[in-house]
């Protein structure tokens, strides 16, 4: 079995994407930077950084911290607002022929709904990301995520304006007792998918300042430190949720741990912090799944999806 | 708007030199023809601790001086101060380790279009790239002055071809311990009004690029500020490293400061709002 | 301030230590094998291994996968019963001066009474550790400390044996939507103290055999990579409830570890799977913490527990 | 009751040799005096993928040989797999790198008290520790016969000094490129009665202990047998590493294979209950 005769496309929903490795929201910004080190119609999709109605500053630095194989980020969001960014980012993503899932974060479920309707009247998007999932905002009762009922109320606002033309992804958050809850609850409210996993709420203590090293103190854990969070996670609603499609991600940097999150039940795999450390690692990540797919005898990546839960 | 560095390359880089000077460890890789590109105030991010690091992220250095040769192609050289685990892992690798580099990214420094009486001020290794910025303001005909400050003798960075290339050069130490007593800001007003500087570049720690904003602002003279705010990336995806810049229109907003920096206009920084909650913008 | 004469003494409700690094649960064994590689009368105390009631196999193997900078564990409390190891481990520990925390966990609230019972007719033992907290049983609904009011009823069981004689530590798990909450619970249902965290659900796909990798499915994850989730949480109950010692855990493998979690809000620390990458970790945790804190200039570790709130 | 290693000490050992030999490294560490406790079928446990490694744990092997020698004083040898990146590591290791271990860990081989012929049987690297075993054996007057195996001749480990401390040594591969074609296994039965072994000794693949057991326990020989089961710590306290073991009582539990081995008898592990749900223990 040739690697290059290996089908990897795949499908989210109604969405369908000739490559399985994307980037994460909030770590491609609008795929600009990454087009210097490979061309983004190579890749499966380009997600980019949540984005709200309005332009926002985000949280005060230090916005980030290493950790080991990890690292927290405390951006809060920063970004133009919906419109700037439907006016010049989604244009020069189409003019690359990327394919371009949006991701979308709102301080009320009224404020998806409005994201939505912004998001329907521009065409040649593949997919919605909702992000009910980020912990750098200010009150954590934001994260929407953490509570199934409020969850459903933002994926409902969602689901009233978007009529099933493309997909909508909700991205939770592992910070809960029952993410599987979570789970049957947004696809009960009209879901079609879902992107797992968000950062893992964390924090690092400067022990020079003695004080939170970050300057929203708490942050969000990603990174090779999270992975096997994010296996956990996705197997569990795989098991749970059989049919629902998965856009996996959490420390993925190389094509060994994409394939894990597949075989645990991603239908796809954002890259994010591993591209901070290697600007060519979704391309590559994307070349060596590639590989071990048809190492393994899999004819199309489809074939390996969820495979572990095999009996 | 602000693009990344167009020149910027991902590759594995040899190490050819690694010197202890003083504090400082003065490192030089071959990056081969990207070299052509790298200009004084761009910086390079190095991927750190080999093939199963902990760290994740590279760590930005300011390229000092590059070069071209016949033995190495081009060179680049940085001055490395060994500070956490990722700096002292580099500092500790041998001559020959093949190392993976992002080159060169980042605003350089911008050079008058016509010959100007210019005043580099650097703090600790912040002088590194100011002598490579020497070297092409004196080829454009610049008179070049040089104040560099450090806690201690053995944290100025200041070698013997580099003080070639400037007019004068003063340095102060807190302890006295090289140079004079004191900070580079010490006599700063009376060097600017006395030597009719017209424009100043800086680098060095935060604190000091603020006070050097604050004369230079007072005095009315132009100030390109090299910062350095941590990095996740380097190439402007991860929106960690932001400052609080004031635009035209007044407003404040966070720029990215690897992409639209680290070299940026002093003036536009709004050093008193770095790190403070972004409500209070205006 | 030089670093012998920081007073490195703790405590942890009324029990006092002569020094806060204790082992981890699970991470020492009954100390045998560490006293090889130092006297366990130098260190805080010896944390045993959870105990349950009657004697356990435990998981099948493969029980460990490491990740980076972590591993995952699925031991599934492999133990000798409470009556074989007060009669052969205690006695043991405490001839060697050692102070001893004994770890136990139950299938049942009532079990844990049993097992406390047992204990308080047991000289010598300076605290209880509860560990409703184990990733590592069949049924995950066995984690009591996932649910506020199972978690109350196994303290509440606890506390009506114990009557004040020794601290009881409630073990919780960080896999939760609000720990705060938990920790709230159990501390109205009369535990003295707080145990933070426990290794946090994951799991690895084996790659070759395309599969889960340890025999039990999902494993705890524990080591440095866990650490940021562990100073969260301290620091997040520390700022809920301000007078309730904290032991602290997750990722400790050097001084400056055990600083930070002790400016979250830690009274001591324990080292858990260092130990098994450096049988010295431990000790060498504890004179290094020494050293940080008379750089600080602090003249005991009292001064630091919590410094990271000060205003 | 099991206990730790009474000899085990964590010392920073050199590397003072690593060669490559067919499809392993063999790596020499000088360790000191603590060599005269390692005994063939201990074990060493080493720290790898140097400080900034987030590779948390040691990685175990076998020694090989031991020596006491003027230059580097006592010496353990390893013969090493490169299988995944903490062996990569250690196999791309320098000769003068300084590396953290702990040693002897673990059970060596029982040493019968009269002399007796003895069988050893290696499946791979698992034939390292057997030399050192052989020239124990041999100078207690034992008859020292050897059987190896490996899936191709490049993963056949016999050193030309090994071969003359044992009286005869047989060698199978599953692809036939050196020796007999077939398995350690393939005429065990028949080795075992012609030569009058009393008791085996084998080091190999889990498969192949279980194999190597059927074939000891139907003919009523004695087996000793190293396994290898995935460690944590290597020295006790974490439970992973943990095999199914009948005891005289005929009640299975879980003993821990670092401390209560890697040596063991053969007839006394569950080798069907490995990785078996312990529910079903009897
Ligand atoms: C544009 C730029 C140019 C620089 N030029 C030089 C130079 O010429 N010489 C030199 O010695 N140093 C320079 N630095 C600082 C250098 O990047 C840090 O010292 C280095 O990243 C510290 O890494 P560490 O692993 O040793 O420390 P750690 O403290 O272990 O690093 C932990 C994390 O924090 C970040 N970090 C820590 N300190 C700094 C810092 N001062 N600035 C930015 N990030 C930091 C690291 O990148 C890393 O991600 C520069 C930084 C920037 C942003
Ligand atoms: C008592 C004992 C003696 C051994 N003797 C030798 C020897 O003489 N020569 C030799 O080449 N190898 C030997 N091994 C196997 C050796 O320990 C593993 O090959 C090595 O740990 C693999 O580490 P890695 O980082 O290369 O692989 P990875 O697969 O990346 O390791 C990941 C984790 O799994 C563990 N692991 C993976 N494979 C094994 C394995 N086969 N056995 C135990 N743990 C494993 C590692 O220790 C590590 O914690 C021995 C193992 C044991 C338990
Ligand atoms: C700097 C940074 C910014 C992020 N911003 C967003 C965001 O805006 N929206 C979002 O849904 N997720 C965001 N994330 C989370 C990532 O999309 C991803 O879910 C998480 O980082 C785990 O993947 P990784 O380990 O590959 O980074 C961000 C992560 C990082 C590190
Ligand atoms: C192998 C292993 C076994 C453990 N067993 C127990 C246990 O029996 N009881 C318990 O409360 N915690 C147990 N833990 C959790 C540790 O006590 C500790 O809370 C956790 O590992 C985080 O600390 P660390 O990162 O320092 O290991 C175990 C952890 C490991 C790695
Ligand atoms: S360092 Fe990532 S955007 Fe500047
Ligand atoms: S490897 Fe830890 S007990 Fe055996």
């Amino acid at each position: 079995m040739s690697a290059h005769s290996v089908d990897i496309s795949t499908t989210l929903g109604n969405a369908w994407f000739p490559a399985p490795i994307f980037t994460a929201s909030g770590c491609a910004s609008s795929g600009k930077e990454l087009a210097q080190f490979f061309p983004l119609k190579d890749i499966g999709a380009v997600v980019t950084k949540s984005v709200m109605n309005k332009p926002r500053h985000g949280r005060p630095t230090p916005r980030m911290a290493e950790t080991p194989s990890g690292m927290l980020n405390s951006i809060g969001l920063q970004g133009p607002g919906i419109d700037a960014f439907l006016a010049n980012d989604v244009p020069w993503l189409l003019a690359q022929n990327a394919r371009v899932i949006v991701s979308i974060a709102g301080e009320t479920a009224d404020e998806y709904g409005v994201l939505a309707r912004k998001l329907r009247s521009t065409p040649g998007i593949s997919a919605i990301e909702v992000n009910i999932s980020c912990p750098n905002v200010e009150n954590r009762g934001l994260v929407f995520a953490t509570d199934r009922d409020t969850s459903c109320r933002v994926i409902d606002s969602v689901r009233k304006v978007i009529g099933g033309e493309i997909p909508i992804l909700a991205k939770l958050t592992p910070d809960v007792t029952n993410i599987v809850d979570v789970a049957k609850g947004v696809i009960d409210s009209g879901a079609d998918g879902l992107a797992l996993i968000n950062t893992v709420l964390g924090m690092v203590i400067n022990i020079d300042t003695m004080r939170p090293h970050l300057g929203g103190k708490t942050g969000g854990l990603s990174g090779p430190a999270i992975r096997p969070i994010a296996v956990r996670a996705i197997y569990q609603v795989r098991e749970a949720l059989p049919t629902v499609p998965i856009l996996g991600m959490g420390g993925v940097s190389s094509g060994r741990d994409a394939l894990e999150l597949i075989l645990a039940g991603a239908s796809g795999v954002s890259v994010g912090t591993a591209s901070f450390g290697n600007p060519t690692a979704v391309i590559s990540i994307q070349n060596e799944l590639r590989e071990l797919l048809a190492q393994r005898g899999f004819t199309s990546l489809k074939q390996a999806i969820g495979y572990a839960h095999r009996v | 708007m602000s693009t990344i560095n167009k020149a910027a390359l991902q590759r594995q880089a040899t190490l050819i030199a690694n010197k202890r000077i003083g504090a400082y460890h003065q490192i030089i890789f071959s990056v081969g023809d990207v070299v052509r590109h790298c200009k004084p105030g761009n910086f390079i991010a190095i991927a750190v601790g080999g093939d199963s690091s902990k760290m994740i992220l590279r760590r930005a250095f300011a390229i000092s001086r590059t070069s071209e040769n016949a033995q190495f192609g081009g060179t680049v050289e940085l001055i490395v101060a060994p500070h956490g685990s990722g700096s002292k892992w580099l500092c500790a690798q041998q001559e020959g380790t093949e190392i993976d580099v992002v080159v060169p990214l980042g605003k350089a420094f911008g050079i008058p279009t016509e010959p100007a009486n210019a005043l580099l001020i650097g703090g600790g290794y912040g002088s590194a790239p100011l002598f490579g910025l020497a070297d092409v303001l004196k080829s454009r005909g610049c008179r070049v002055d040089m104040v560099l400050g450090a806690s201690v003798g053995s944290k100025i960075y200041a070698p013997m071809e580099g003080k070639r290339s400037v007019n004068s050069l003063k340095i102060f130490t807190e302890d006295g311990s090289m140079g004079e007593t004191g900070r580079v800001t010490s006599q700063l007003k009376e060097i600017i009004t006395e030597r009719e500087v017209e424009i100043i570049y800086s680098c060095g720690p935060m604190a000091m690029l603020q006070a050097v904003t604050e004369i230079a602002s007072s005095l009315g003279v132009i100030h390109q500020a090299s910062v350095e705010e941590a990095m996740a990336c380097g190439i402007g995806i991860c929106m960690t490293c932001v400052l609080p810049i004031r635009g035209e229109d007044g407003t404040v907003s966070m720029k990215r400061s690897c992409i639209d920096g680290p070299v940026m206009d002093g003036a536009t920084v709004c050093w008193d709002l770095v790190g403070k909650s972004t409500e209070n913008f205006s």
